[in-house]
């Protein structure tokens, strides 16, 4: 057999991430933290969602295990971008990992500021603009995703003033999911982040409340890859020149794969990381030994290979 | 912190408790009291996320060096399974994590307090102390006799011991907290150190602040990673400025802190609170005014 | 400690189940197949979703496993009322089970044809549509839920027609679900059964294929147990009059309290009796010791009791 | 059917394959071959669906009497499990499931062909028909040697028999498939029965309605239940009046069908399909003509 070497870099919207492999937002702290992760070996960083001001997120308990999942709701924990700007990036930069910055606000204005003081800097590569944040201008706490206006407006805003290209990342949303995501893209979007974890809810049967104080949080991890997976193929097979980022509950290389053959042109990796901070080496790893073994010469060769049965391939 | 594969050399019963012993030095040989370990659960389980034990033992010298030890109470899944662990299997560790407790530069007597498998963090710091030279006290607690970490240990290391179980089983009826008053009187205490069910944990706080003693507390708040990535283990802590209050991490920013700073209602779930927007399937974000 | 004996009868809409736990739709067979189910010992049955002809269904493979949950589509396969009338409902009432027709259709004019034949027989006491049903008329394929106004028009037509009481069964919708379920009351439903599973997709990376030939199939089981606890709970808060049927990854009698605490009327087991076929009767079980250990009368006793902080309780 | 906690007897390797014997009178008793046995997965795993395995000896007299025997190929997690369970341990096990073969009332002259996992029935069924009086010969194949079951047992019961490989590790290389022709011949076979892949056995009932050669063949589709509940494990069978097809359980329908009445191309995903109106989500139902 000839060895074929694949190369693992990804071309997203002009951006060229060195492995198709990106840590999720809010799953490495802001990404200046010391932690056990090795930077370097990352295809990228998202970072935590950065809001104007520091915000100091929703009370404890904020986290509950389910069965092959993870519950949170951390209410938009973030030091504010000067924070952000101060403390982490630099940290970041000095490790030379592409960095994707995750913008929120709480409405409109609030996103554009934020834009306005993350697209220069030097090391930030894209930004995400989380849908999955609460609308507290107009949407009464739900997030600007539910309103297709509102998720319109905000990205809209967002692509017409910055020079970085720009993803829209939506929370699971049914059955509206590929009617928002075109309207994103329509709006200026450059490329889909799919998806943020799907709302859920744990009961404490022992004490009457609810697990998490907000009471309701975002399921992410395993549990809800077939979720995900739908997500990404619904959307790849509308707009298939879109980039998509795909994410959920993707834990190993092959995890991976399958999200590439849905659609995706690259993953995030969340509540896996937790678990198994080398977890994104690994999957970076379990792709690469899948492009060699199909004798394939880049991740982009997987994209939408998924044949559907009675549809050409 | 560092990740290794540990091995486990034995795993003894101990009471409501499993002390596993591990073999570990790089781990063991930064490990302080009050710091604790992550353990990572096996592959395919429903339950995915890694569970955290204190640190109740850092073996750096003789025998045993380059052990660790922890003690697991077996209440849900991943506990189980670890009671259950056979020796010589490797698990998947990383630690030392977070603060430590502070030792005291000057003062002496040490009252230490702590129920359930508080006691792990606990004996381990009770032994640190005495050899920093020490008069340490101790206060030990659980809901019956088998939940009594060590005393016969602890009445070795501590000048004074008193004991209280919620059944009464040992000691005397009731919380360790019942005694405080009276056994920092007895014992001159001059720096408290407290790890164990929160509302112990709050009333050391509240006699410790009504009485000027210097005090710190071992917390537990659920933890996604307990590496510092996540934000799920925040506990609300006054600023030092008094200026507000911020949501810390018990995982790098503790577990151990200051109990006078902790805004004990807020943190349990007391805190008088606005009614919830509606949510609408969405997690809300909600202000808290410091 | 006085000992309470609590009734397990639950009455919901004017029917009286003598447990508060039935069989979910599509997972007892049609009902009248031998199987290792005591079917004196269900609070009921909820059937198979039945249509006006046998339909065949969706082509194999029909299912995959993925973590914690299974991910199907069987494509409302069913032997029509017809059949379902001769050859499976005898079988039913000879256990003496209540039974809870499930209705399909793929369009208005079936759904009332499917009422018709149904309602006036022996031993059916309850009527659920299913929602989730593809709409050929108007939705090309998609289901009547999708749409608020055909979820309207279906359940405002067999609610007018029926003589029995009506739960509208939704699938998971975000983030129109509580609006959709207002409607379907408004529209004439006495109850509403939540949820009919959440799209999925799993991909067989090795044959470049997804895992189901539909290829989009429905997970559930534990894995969206958080998924539908949010559902049941975000309905009940805003339609407390409302009997509501919570489905989704129940297998012990705890996760049936944690629906009950969340705002269930009754329960529904689907996935969890595939694997176990008594695990109705150990719900049950689980849900009495709950009772008795916490000096409570009745499963209504338990009725949205959860205690959300903040609120009043 | 009924439903037991079988203790596992014992675990014995064999080749590719892990043979489980378990005790369970009630099952025993009324087992056939053709028959499977359906094993719950144990708690707290992130696979939850019961696993289902054909039986492969069922005692009804001597000192075994009571127990039965599985053959587990290890593939993936529920399969690895199982190929490591310890004497001792109970399964909660369902069984006997499905139809079984059926035997010939006059015919004598049986041919057997299996490949794979597949040997685990037919050994079954090799051994009833000899009990009936029954000429047995016998194709077996697989993967490798490792893979061909049983091959000396069989060389016990069959008047003749045949071994391929896809690997040449033992007998001719290539599938059982392509020896089937000579073979049919050779041996004048009257009835044939098969089990193993797909491919395989679509082969199998190509030739056989070729040659009007009455045969069964034991399938395997993913069940989810394997009581004839959820409807998830059909295949397209022909109507026995020839006006369209049915999808038939294969749990309770089946698993053993005649291949002539089967849609192989339907059922293995060939048949040239419309392309699926856009699910947006949510699966769409698709009527297939007959
Ligand atoms: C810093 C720290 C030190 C600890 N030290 C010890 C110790 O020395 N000995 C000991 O027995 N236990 C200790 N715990 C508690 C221990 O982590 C939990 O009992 C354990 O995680 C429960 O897992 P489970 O699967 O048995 O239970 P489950 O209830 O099934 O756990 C479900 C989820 O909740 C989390 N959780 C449950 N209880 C706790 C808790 N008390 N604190 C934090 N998270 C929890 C689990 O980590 C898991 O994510 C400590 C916890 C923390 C945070
Ligand atoms: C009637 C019948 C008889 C069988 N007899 C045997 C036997 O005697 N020996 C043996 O080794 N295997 C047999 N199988 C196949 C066996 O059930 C699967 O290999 C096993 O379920 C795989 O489980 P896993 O966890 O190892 O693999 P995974 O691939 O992780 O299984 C995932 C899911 O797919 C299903 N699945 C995977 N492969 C198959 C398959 N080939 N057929 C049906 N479902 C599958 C599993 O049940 C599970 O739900 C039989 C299957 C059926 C339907
Ligand atoms: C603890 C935690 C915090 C998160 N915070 C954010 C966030 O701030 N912004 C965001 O866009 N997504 C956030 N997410 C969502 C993840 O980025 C990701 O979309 C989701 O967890 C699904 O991926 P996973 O299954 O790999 O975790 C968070 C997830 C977790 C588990
Ligand atoms: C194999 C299978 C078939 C189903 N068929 C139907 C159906 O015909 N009609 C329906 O309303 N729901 C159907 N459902 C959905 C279930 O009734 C239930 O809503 C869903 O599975 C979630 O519950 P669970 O997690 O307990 O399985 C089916 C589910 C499964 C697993
Ligand atoms: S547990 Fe993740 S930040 Fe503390
Ligand atoms: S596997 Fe459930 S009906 Fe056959």
């Amino acid at each position: 057999m000839a060895g074929v070497k694949p190369t693992m870099t990804v071309d997203l919207a002009g951006v060229a991430f060195p492995l198709p492999v990106l840590a999720a937002s809010g799953c490495l702290g802001t990404g200046g933290e010391p932690t056990v992760v090795d930077l370097r070996r990352l295809g990228g960083v998202v970072t935590r969602s950065l809001t104007l001001e520091p915000r100091r997120g929703a009370p404890t308990p904020r986290m509950a295990e389910t069965p092959s999942g993870l519950l949170s709701w951390t209410g938009l924990q973030n030091p504010g971008v000067e924070g952000f700007l101060v403390e982490d990036l630099p940290r970041l930069e000095q490790a030379g990992v592409p960095v994707v910055a995750s913008i929120a606000g709480g409405g409109v204005e609030e996103f554009l500021r934020v834009t306005s003081l993350l697209q220069h800097r030097p090391g930030i590569v894209a930004l995400e603009v989380y849908l999955g944040a609460p609308d507290e201008e107009r949407g009464r706490g739900r997030p600007f995703a539910a309103r297709l206006d509102r998720a319109v407006e905000v990205v809209g805003a967002v692509a017409r003033m910055s020079r970085l290209p720009v993803f829209a990342k939506l929370p699971y949303l049914e059955p509206d999911l590929v009617e928002t995501a075109r309207a994103c893209v329509r709006a200026g979007a450059h490329g889909l982040t799919l998806i943020g974890g799907v709302p859920g809810l744990a009961v404490d049967a022992e004490r009457l409340r609810p697990e998490l104080a907000a009471p309701i949080g975002l399921l992410s991890g395993p549990a809800i890859k077939p979720i995900a997976l739908a997500a990404v193929h619904r959307v790849a097979r509308e707009l298939p020149e879109v980039p998509i980022m795909g994410v959920g509950g993707i834990a190993t290389g092959r995890d991976a794969v399958e999200f590439l053959l849905a659609g995706a042109w690259a993953v995030q990796v969340g509540t896996a990381m937790l678990i198994d901070p080398a977890a994104p080496v690994e999957i970076a790893r379990g792709i690469l030994a899948y492009l060699k073994d199909k004798q394939l010469e880049s991740p982009a060769a997987l994209r939408g290979r998924l044949r559907v049965p009675g549809t050409s391939p | 912190m560092k990740r290794v594969r540990a091995e486990v050399l034995s795993v003894r019963r101990l009471g409501a408790y499993h002390v596993l012993t591990i073999v570990a030095p790089e781990v063991a040989e930064r490990a302080r009291p009050g710091q604790f370990l992550s353990v990572a659960m096996p592959p395919h389980r429903a339950f995915l996320l890694r569970r955290h034990f204190s640190i109740h033992q850092a073996s750096r010298r003789g025998g045993w060096a380059g052990t660790l030890e922890f003690a697991v109470e077996a209440q849900g899944p991943g506990t189980r399974w670890l009671a259950e662990v056979k020796p010589h299997r490797f698990l998947d560790v990383i630690g030392p994590l977070g603060k430590p407790f502070a030792y005291p530069a000057r003062l002496t007597n040490c009252l230490l307090v702590c129920e359930g498998h508080g006691g792990a963090p606990i004996s381990f710091l009770a032994q640190e102390l005495r050899a920093r030279g020490k008069r340490v006290d101790m206060l030990i607690g659980g809901a019956t006799h088998d939940h009594v970490f060590k005393p016969i240990e602890a009445k070795r290391m501590a000048q004074t011991i008193r004991i209280a179980t919620a059944d009464g089983s040992m000691g005397e009826p009731g919380s360790v907290a019942d005694l405080l008053p009276e056994m920092v009187e007895a014992v001159g205490a001059q720096v408290v150190y407290a790890a164990g069910p929160r509302e112990m944990l709050r009333r050391v706080a509240e006699l410790c602040v009504e009485r000027r003693i210097p005090s710190q507390v071992a917390l537990e708040e659920r933890m996604a990673c307990g590496m510092g990535q996540c934000f799920t283990c925040v506990v609300p802590v006054i600023r030092k400025d008094g200026s507000g209050y911020d949501h810390l991490r018990a995982c790098t920013e503790g577990p151990v802190f200051n109990p006078a700073r902790i805004l004990w209602d807020r943190w349990m779930g007391e805190a008088p609170e606005p009614a919830p927007t509606p949510p609408e399937g969405f997690p809300v974000v909600r202000s808290w005014p410091g």
